[in-house]
């Protein structure tokens, strides 16, 4: 009963903050909605038992990517109040093919109940039930190989970032030790013969 | 009582709304990035939720590599945002119509 | 060893015009005349022999294949000849018609450049008639009726610069190609039934046809028969230049006069009746064919005698004469009178080229003028021209005695005694048609011999008979103009000549009934003072004589009195102008609405390009969809996901 | 002789090609040289096809067989027979008369021009000889792409228009047919012409097996309504280009009714002969009275190539018909061999007119009749030439023209009068047409400066339309050592024909 | 470690030689100045060259390993092959232009290693997760790629947009991927075969995440109507990326449609067949006709991709092995003609002019015959010409589609081919019916030369003989 109560109550948060994130007109905000939902999710996924994932969620969302965007929106420095309202006059169509989506989502998985049968509630844990440890376990050894890529992947989104973005300006000065410490006397001095009678 | 169709069908309306924001919006790159992340947490809820029900781990593990791959996706998807702000000193949606027919 | 013999009365020609055409330059114009005279001097001595052979010392026919021109389906399509009697006398008519018009060619042509060609394409002319005749089989057949006609068009076109002439050649070309149109159609019909195109093997088949019925249109079953013979008859009009597909004879007048005397009146135009002739056992089948025969026949005779009168062109009233000549011989046919028909055109082609010849010395004389109207008097001028023509003229109207007369007066006799379908028709046309010919041959004669000295001063004064070349041949053909009728009336008309040759029906045998009454050519002379063809004939001179000399302003009153037929008769019954404006002119249009409408408009216009169009169009069209918008990029796609998610869940 | 005389002909013409444009345009006259030898090396080694092939068999002769595609199961194989021999010596004959009477007037890219005609040869040769419907289809289509380029390369204002009218019509038509063949494959588990020939097939399978074999050789013949595009081709075209357009292309649309349309699908072609009848007698009319009223000269012979080509089709179905009313197959062969022997004459006859239109063009760049008039006054020899084929060209007896029609009629006479009845009517349209077009171009007065500065034949345009000439006249006295070639592959045919395979 | 590792790592040796080939270069180029950035090129093929030799050293037969997600089979060594192949002659065609734009460094070719890598996985997945990743491997390696010009302003663009759809497809297939997995309880392709067999095709769960997947997939080949990054992307992105996004990826494509469609769902091939069709014949359809209406030639060869897609698909949907065999051939084919157009246009480009419009081909046939001639042969072969091996391509897909019934399919097919035959002409006809409005400058090196003149004759070559080619491809399914 209460998980019911937890799971309406969340889930319309879930839902209101989603819908949030599409709506509102600045990006700033919609970003706060985002980790709203991201927030909220993690509190659904605690009701799954997927307490591992939920941790992540919050710690890698919330706390790396949402800052990540927010970041991006003040470096990019948008001007806000030329972010006019989103919406088209073709939006109400928009709406219809999103209804139909889920019209044809909840066909199928509400009364359809996917074409199989389902248990009405969650099959019960096992006492010693260990999220994280479960997933331990196998991601080292039967997903050894989803997560060398995995790893694989993170390193094309830095060279990518990096290669993306990073610019070698000009007129920009840096230290650079190596050179400094190779620097050999003769690149700096140079000795003149200076006619000292005919100075002045 | 909560049942695995109440899942599925909130992950679908999450889903929806996300694809929606998608084509809805129409000013704000950024913007949809972020249905992007909202997209992919609706299906992280199915494996999560089928993952539960199934007792079995190998739905989550998926979730864990989509949440990499997604936090990878989004760190290229703002550089090339960025990239195009240089260029166009721009992110309206509208503007990106250079190419079209 | 025979056919090497006959092989070489054609090729002898075909070899002098091949020398003379493609190497006219190189032996110069003595030696294409001397060349050509020779080959068709050749030909005619082996013709003679021939003709001997055949009629004299009772020589059995020939009838052997040259070689195989092409075997398909078991059908054995042969080049061959077949000599009898018919084939003979035919081969004779022309090579001597032919010889005399080389000769005569020498004086007419002399000052022309194309001297050559000329005699390479008379040459080559001969070498097609006699192809025609020596044929054993429908294929041969054709080729040398084709071949006639090619040489026709050349030579109707032979000066070439001349728009009247280049005009007329295409005319004539063109209407005769509507007689083969029905001719090989004919023919198309003898080899489906008989199923070979040797003549002596579809006429023993012939009865075969006779028994098929044809359903032409919906609902009319035709005897076969009827048909083929119609459809071979068409050919026929064509050649011969029978009503409605006489226009272009006329027309060809264009031609130099060598070639209206050879081709247009002694021996081309008269294929159509040898081939005819050539075929009377196959339309000794068909009445209905006869009948068709005799009344195209009867008018051509009748209507186109009339042109003759009121035609001033020398050239144009003996053209006319011509027409109505051989609708006389075309009635013949129609009569089953198939051996009077042939004796017809064979004292016709003397007779006819006689006057043809003196006609073109005539115009010689007056320096190519050819109306009528500036002439008269010429008889002191051209006294040998004159004799020889008036020959000519006699034969022609049937004159007692003359040749013309035999071959007329039987003919009329046996149309009076047929019983085909339409035989009243053709026995008014014919006896009427013998005042008429009298009329216009002895106006001409008048008009041009007698009388005032119409012809300006020039040409008077330099007026003078024309060289011997020209008159020798005036002469050659005059002697026989007067006298073949009393030698050859008797064995070719009622004799047994064409026996075997030419079959003709019991019931048909006009000319047998006619036999029955002959003994002798003086009696046959004497007898035609009973008939009323002779009396005719004298009102037709006595009227011409009247009207031209002795009361020329009589002539102007009855034509002013009589305007709408006059007119009638000027416009040559308006067959030109149908056939130019609404033939002519209605198939071009026809062409062009097809050109612009069906091809262009519908076919290039909506199909093709209309295609292209509209896939540009449709390319267009979608490529607008490809908006460079991102948020209608992913609305295609989702409504795409969304589509098909739908269908399935249709289905499912 | 145990030469791959097949081979070699196909492909020396086509290596010849690439080693004349290789050679490039410097210098020309080597290019030239070498390019006239290939083409007579390639009529050479056609003799020894000619004088070795057995005229009593029906049988492929010449076969060379190896594997080619083993997963299509199909094979480089090569065999000619009867209908083959004579579009093949055809197709070597008429290339060395391009090349030569190219040989000095065409001044952009000679070479290339050279080059394009004897790939052109090789593959059009390998379309004659294919026995594989896979390599069959192969040679069919990329012979699209040097025609494609010889009209837009070298030809006249609209060339573009043309040629890529001309290419995608032709190229429309042939996916249809490949559908076919691949469905026949399907079926017969290979692309062997003789398997394909044994296979059989319901009614519904061969009509439209028919239909899409219909739509690519209708194309190529042309048969009315899908003809436009040859008017604008022929007329767009260099003079080589119509030429062998005229003379060899078209044939293949008849080669292929042969070759596929009725020994495959008889029943269908039976079914359907009516539409084929009705289209070819359509054409001899409707495009005999539109080439009547043409103003270009090429155009008027590309609309009388259109309805003599119609004889063709019609001598090819009319068999039918025949068998239909009188209930024998005798005049089958006939109207076949008719329909050969039309396209052997056609390919001489309009090739040689289209030469002619070429000389003309050559000297006053325009193809205009109106600007001509009395041609012969200056070019008598040139007037004697065109007066000839275009004789020829109205069926005149005695030359190539009249052989085909002749048979023609004949034949179709067997199954109904009025299908003779039209068909003749050639004689009418096809005089009317030839003869128009002489009156107006070679006879007449001088009509302007123009024609009254023209110069006569020189010895090289002397030459080809002398072989040609005589070639028109040989056919037309003596055509039988040519349909005695053909007659006993014909009588085979004829028996495909009649045997029903559903 | 144990044996059944030892046995995974070595399955994956390839892989392994790959991925440290492209770090050892994202070092070894962190070290080098502009003017050695040759050192990283070399690099980058050695280590293809290795990769390959390795793959081409794998064990016969099918191997699994890591747990059953990854695969190696005769079609996947054929297609790593392929794929090593084609990367290598793109970074070869791609050299001087690289050089010219300011473009040679080290990140192009480890984004392009990383992109043959995902390429790797895709087609040697053994279950939807190895899949999942490989696609996402590949997919970010080119979305980097494509927004590799950093001062192009219409790179960025569509890098932009294929970004986001891109990321819409992925939703899309992982959606899928979710709904699969619900039903079967397994990422395994195998076992979810299984399950497909013992009358999961019926499923409306099972079939409902399969259309998500298919959109997905449909999305990576460019099939209509997830097409519309497409002619963006091959137009935006520099002349050399498009060539990589344009050819060795659709080995990767035929692949994951092979492995998800042809082996995980094979057995429900009745229910993908219906939207295969709908796919393929909008794609064949639109592709040809928009194709029409392009005077930038990159974005027409997009188009032109669009409905080669459309026959892929054509050899997919028939689900026989004749047609994956078919669509595979098909496959090869295209991109080598791809390669070889994409070439042409980087022939012609130098700096500041990048040759990628159609008149700017004209007059080529006068100043470069030869070039002309090769650019000829990739027309005709593209738009399915006989002898050209584009020809047999066709034949072989439609022939698979008749094979199944699907008369009316190819009848339609080969009639679109027909409208797209018309704007190869348009090529060709610029190039030989048309004069150059100014001088047909070639700066290519002679290596280029060779190379795109090869890859031209290849296109001839392979259709008059396209025996070896069927045979392998014959035997990788084997």
């Amino acid at each position: 009963m209460l998980t019911t109560i937890l799971f309406y109550f969340f889930s319309t948060i879930l839902v209101g903050s989603a819908a949030g994130v599409v709506l509102s007109r600045n990006p700033v905000r919609a970003a706060l909605f985002l980790v709203l939902a991201f927030f909220e999710s993690a509190v659904l996924w605690l009701l799954l038992d997927a307490e591992f994932l939920a941790l992540v969620l919050v710690l890698v969302y919330v706390g790396a990517v949402m800052v990540l965007f927010l970041f991006v929106i003040m470096m990019l420095d948008i001007n806000v109040a030329k972010m006019r309202e989103g919406f088209t006059k073709h939006a109400p169509l928009g709406a219809v093919v999103a209804g139909l989506m889920i019209a044809e989502i909840v066909y199928v998985v509400w009364f359809r109940h996917l074409g199989i049968t389902l248990a009405t509630t969650a099959p019960p844990l096992p006492a010693n039930y260990s999220n994280v440890h479960l997933l331990g376990q196998v991601l080292y050894t039967d997903y050894m190989l989803p997560f060398e890529l995995a790893a694989i992947v993170l390193l094309i989104a830095m060279v990518a970032a990096i290669s993306l973005t990073m610019r070698h300006r000009t007129g920009f000065k840096k230290q650079d030790i190596s050179a400094q410490v190779a620097r050999r006397r003769e690149d700096a001095v140079r000795i003149v013969k200076v006619d000292s009678e005919k100075a002045s | 009582m909560i049942t695995l169709p109440h899942f599925l069908v909130l992950s679908g309306i999450l889903f929806s709304i996300a694809v929606a924001g998608i084509f809805l919006n129409r000013k704000n790159v950024i913007v949809l990035l972020m249905c992007i992340e909202l997209m992919l947490l609706a299906v992280n809820f199915n494996f999560v939720a089928f993952s539960r029900w199934w007792g079995d781990v190998a739905g989550q593990a998926f979730v864990f590599f989509i949440l990499t791959v997604a936090a990878a996706e989004s760190a290229i998807g703002l550089a090339i945002l960025v990239v195009l702000f240089r260029e166009r000193k721009s992110i309206n949606v509208e503007d990106l119509d250079t190419m079209r027919g | 060893m025979m056919q090497n013999f006959y092989l070489a009365i054609p090729l002898a020609p075909l070899f002098a015009a091949i020398l003379a055409g493609l190497f006219g330059r190189l032996i110069g114009r003595v030696g294409a005349h001397t060349v050509t005279i020779l080959g068709v001097g050749v030909s005619f001595v082996l013709s003679l022999l021939v003709l001997k052979a055949q009629a004299l010392d009772g020589a059995a026919t020939y009838n052997a294949p040259v070689y195989t021109w092409l075997v398909s389906d078991g059908l054995s399509m042969q080049i061959g000849f077949l000599i009898d009697h018919l084939t003979a006398l035919m081969m004779v008519v022309v090579t001597f018609v032919s010889l005399m018009v080389h000769i005569y060619t020498i004086g007419y042509m002399h000052e022309d450049p194309g001297y050559q060609r000329f005699f390479s394409y008379i040459s080559l002319f001969t070498f097609a008639m006699l192809m025609l005749v020596m044929s054993n089989n429908f294929l041969q057949l054709f080729f040398g009726w084709e071949a006639v006609g090619l040489v026709s068009y050349l030579l109707i076109g032979f000066w070439f610069t001349k728009p009247s002439a280049i005009f007329a050649n295409m005319k004539a070309f063109l209407v005769n190609r509507v007689g083969d149109f029905g001719f090989l159609l004919g023919i198309a019909g003898v080899v489906y039934y008989t199923g070979s195109l040797d003549y002596l093997a579809a006429f023993k088949a012939a009865p075969v046809i006779a028994q098929h019925s044809m359903t032409i249109l919906d609902g009319n079953a035709w005897n076969a028969m009827t048909v083929i013979c119609i459809c071979l008859f068409i050919g026929a009009m064509g050649k011969s230049a029978q009503v409605p597909l006489h226009v272009w004879l006329p027309d060809s007048m264009e031609g130099p006069t060598p070639i209206s005397a050879l081709i247009h009146a002694a021996t081309m135009v008269t294929a159509g009746i040898f081939m005819v002739a050539r075929m009377s056992p196959l339309f000794e089948l068909s009445d209905a064919a006869l009948g068709f025969v005799m009344v195209i026949g009867a008018t051509t005779a009748l209507f186109m005698g009339f042109l003759g009168i009121v035609n001033n062109d020398i050239k144009r009233v003996v053209a006319y004469s011509t027409l109505s000549q051989l609708g006389y011989m075309t009635v013949a046919l129609g009569a089953s009178a198939y051996g009077a028909s042939i004796f017809h055109l064979m004292t016709h082609a003397f007779f006819k080229a006689l006057l043809f010849l003196g006609a073109g010395s005539v115009i010689i004389a007056m320096h190519h003028e050819q109306d009528m109207r500036r002439m008269g008097g010429l008889r002191k001028y051209l006294p040998i021209t004159y004799a020889t023509s008036l020959i000519g003229a006699l034969a022609l109207i049937g004159f007692p005695g003359f040749s013309g007369f035999f071959s007329k007066d039987a003919l009329i006799d046996a149309v009076g005694l047929s019983h085909a379908p339409g035989a009243a028709y053709a026995q008014f046309c014919v006896t009427a048609g013998v005042f008429i010919t009298a009329f216009y041959t002895f106006r001409m004669i008048f008009m041009t011999f007698h009388g005032q000295e119409r012809m300006d001063h020039h040409t008077r004064e330099h007026l003078h008979e024309s060289p011997w070349v020209v008159t020798l041949p005036l002469v050659l053909l005059a002697i026989p103009s007067v006298l073949i009728g009393w030698f050859t009336v008797g064995p070719v008309l009622f004799g047994h000549y064409f026996d075997g040759v030419i079959v003709v029906a019991e019931r048909h045998d006009v000319l047998r009934e006619l036999g029955h009454e002959y003994t002798t050519p003086l009696a046959f002379v004497l007898e035609a003072f009973k008939a009323p063809a002779l009396y005719l004939a004298a009102a037709g001179v006595a009227s011409a004589w009247f009207l031209v000399l002795k009361r020329p302003d009589l002539a102007t009153a009855i034509s002013a009195r009589l305007a709408p037929l006059a007119r009638v008769l000027d416009n040559k019954y308006g067959f030109d102008w149908f056939n130019e404006n609404v033939l002519a002119r209605g198939t071009q249009a026809l062409g062009k609405l097809f050109w612009k409408v069906g091809d262009e408009m519908v076919v290039d216009g909506v199909l093709v390009n209309g295609t292209a169009r509209s896939v540009g169009w449709l390319a267009a069209v979608v490529r607008h969809l490809q908006s460079g918008y991102l948020y209608h990029y992913a609305f295609a796609m989702i409504i795409g996901l969304a589509a098909m998610l739908a269908w399935l869940l249709a289905r499912a | 002789m145990n030469l791959p005389l097949l081979s070699i002909l196909t492909w020396l013409p086509v290596i010849g090609g690439i080693v004349v444009m290789l050679i490039g345009d410097r210098p020309v006259v080597l290019a030239r040289w070498v390019a006239l030898a290939v083409s007579l090396a390639a009529l050479g080694f056609s003799v020894p096809l000619w004088s070795h092939f057995d005229a009593a068999s029906a049988a492929l002769q010449f076969v060379e067989r190896t594997a080619w595609v083993p997963t299509l199961h199909s094979d480089y194989h090569l065999g000619i027979d009867g209908i083959s021999l004579p579009l093949i010596v055809l197709t070597t004959f008429s290339t060395v008369l391009v090349i030569i009477a190219s040989w000095s007037v065409i001044e952009k890219r000679p070479s290339q021009y050279y080059a394009a005609f004897l790939i052109m040869e090789g593959l059009m040769v390998g379309v004659f000889s294919a026995a594989d419907a896979l390599l069959f289809y192969v040679f069919w289509e990329a012979m699209l792409i040097p025609m494609f380029l010889i009209i837009g390369i070298w030809g006249g204002a609209r060339r573009i228009y043309a040629t890529i009218k001309f290419f995608l019509y032709t190229f429309l038509g042939s996916v249809l047919m490949l559908v076919a063949l691949i469905y026949l494959y399907l079926k017969a588990g290979s692309y062997d012409l003789a398997a394909l020939y044994e296979l059989p097939l319901s009614r519904p399978e061969q009509t439209l097996i028919f239909l899409a074999f219909f739509a690519a050789f209708a194309v190529k013949v042309p048969m009315v309504p899908v003809h436009t595009w040859l008017p604008d081709a022929h007329v767009e075209a260099p003079t080589g280009g119509s030429v062998i357009l005229a003379a060899i292309m078209l044939k293949m649309g008849g080669y292929g009714f042969l070759r596929f349309s009725l020994p495959i699908t008889p029943d269908a072609a039976h079914q359907l002969d009516w539409l084929v009848i009705a289209l070819s007698l359509i054409a001899v009319v409707y495009i005999g009275l539109i080439a009547l009223v043409q103003t270009d000269m090429k155009k008027l012979i590309a609309y009388s190539s259109i309805a003599h080509m119609a004889f063709v089709t019609l001598g090819c179905f009319v068999g039918y018909e025949i068998v239909a009313v009188t209930g024998s197959a005798a005049g089958e062969t006939l109207a076949l061999s008719g329909a050969m022997v039309q396209m052997i004459s056609h390919g001489l006859v309009s090739g040689a007119l289209f030469l002619c239109v070429g000389v003309l063009y050559d000297r006053l760049h325009t193809r205009d009749i109106g600007a001509y008039g009395g041609v012969i006054n200056t070019m008598p020899y040139f007037g004697a030439f065109m007066v000839l084929f275009g004789m020829a060209n109205a069926g005149l007896p005695g030359t190539s023209g009249f052989v085909g029609e002749f048979m023609i009629v004949l034949a179709s006479f067997r199954a109904n009068f009025w299908f003779a009845a039209v068909a003749a009517l050639t004689l009418i349209t096809g005089a009317a047409y030839t003869l128009w077009l002489i009156k107006r171009v070679v006879l007449g007065p001088v009509a302007n400066e123009g024609v009254a500065s023209l110069k006569d034949l020189n010895g090289r345009e002397f030459l080809v339309l002398g072989v040609l000439a005589i070639a028109v006249i040989a056919m037309g006295v003596y055509p039988k050592p040519l349909t005695d070639v053909m007659e006993p592959t014909l009588r085979h045919l004829v028996q495909l024909m009649s045997v029903s395979k559903l | 470690m144990n044996q059944i590792l030892a046995n995974s790592l070595t399955l994956a040796s390839p892989e392994i030689v790959l991925a440290c080939g492209a770090s050892l270069v994202l070092l070894v180029d962190a070290f080098l100045t502009d003017r050695q950035r040759g050192i990283s090129y070399l690099l980058s093929m050695v280590t293809l060259a290795l990769t390959a030799v390795v793959v081409a050293s794998l064990p016969e037969g099918r191997n699994v390993g890591f747990s059953g997600m990854f695969v190696v089979d005769g079609v996947a060594r054929f297609l790593k092959l392929a794929a090593c192949g084609t990367v290598a002659a793109v970074l070869l065609y791609s050299r001087d232009y690289l050089r010219i734009r300011g473009l040679f460094r080290g990140e192009y070719f480890v984004l392009a290693l990383f992109a043959t890598l995902g390429i790797f996985v895709i087609v040697s997945a053994g279950s939807l997760l190895s899949l999942y990743m490989g696609i996402e491997v590949l997919a970010l390696s080119q979305y980097a790629l494509v927004a590799f010009d950093r001062d192009s302003s219409i790179a960025a663009e569509s890098a932009m947009k294929y970004f986001v759809l891109g990321a819409i497809a992925s939703g899309a297939l992982l959606y899928g991927i979710s709904l699969v997995y619900g039903v079967s309880r397994t990422f395994d392709l195998a076992q979810l075969a299984v399950f497909v067999q013992l009358g999961g095709a019926s499923n409306i769960g099972l079939l409902f995440g399969m259309a998500f997947m298919v959109a997905g997939i449909a999305f990576k080949f460019g099939a209509v109507p997830f097409h519309m990054w497409v002619p963006d992307v091959y137009h935006g992105a520099p002349t050399s990326v498009t060539m990589l996004v344009g050819s060795a990826p659709k080995f990767a494509y035929f692949g994951l449609i092979l492995r998800v469609l042809g082996e995980g769902l094979g057995g429900a091939v009745a229910e993908w067949q219906g939207m295969l069709i709908v796919l393929a014949v909008l794609s064949i359809a639109i592709g040809n006709v928009v194709a029409v209406a392009q005077t930038n030639l990159k974005r027409m060869l997009a188009y032109s991709t669009i409905s080669n897609v459309g026959f892929i698909l054509l050899g997919i949907l028939a689900g026989t092995s004749a047609g994956y065999r078919g669509a595979l051939f098909y496959t090869v084919a295209y991109v080598l003609m791809a390669l070889g157009s994409f070439a042409m246009i980087l022939l012609l480009s130098r700096k500041g002019f990048e040759a990628d419009r159609i008149e700017d081909f004209r007059g080529l046939a006068q100043h470069r015959p030869w070039f002309a001639w090769m650019m000829l042969f990739l027309m005709a072969s593209t738009a399915g010409l006989p002898p050209f091996v584009g020809f047999f391509s066709k034949l072989y897909v439609i022939q698979a589609v008749l094979d199944v019934g699907l008369t009316w399919l190819a009848v339609v097919a080969v009639l679109f081919s027909v409208v797209g035959a018309f704007y190869y002409l348009r090529v060709i006809k610029a190039m030989f019916f048309e004069t150059a409005a100014g001088e047909v400058v070639v700066e290519a090196s002679p290596s280029f030369k060779f190379l795109l003149s090869l890859n031209a004759l290849s296109v001839l070559a392979l259709g008059l003989w396209s025996g070896p080619l069927s045979d392998a491809i014959a035997k990788a399914f084997h």
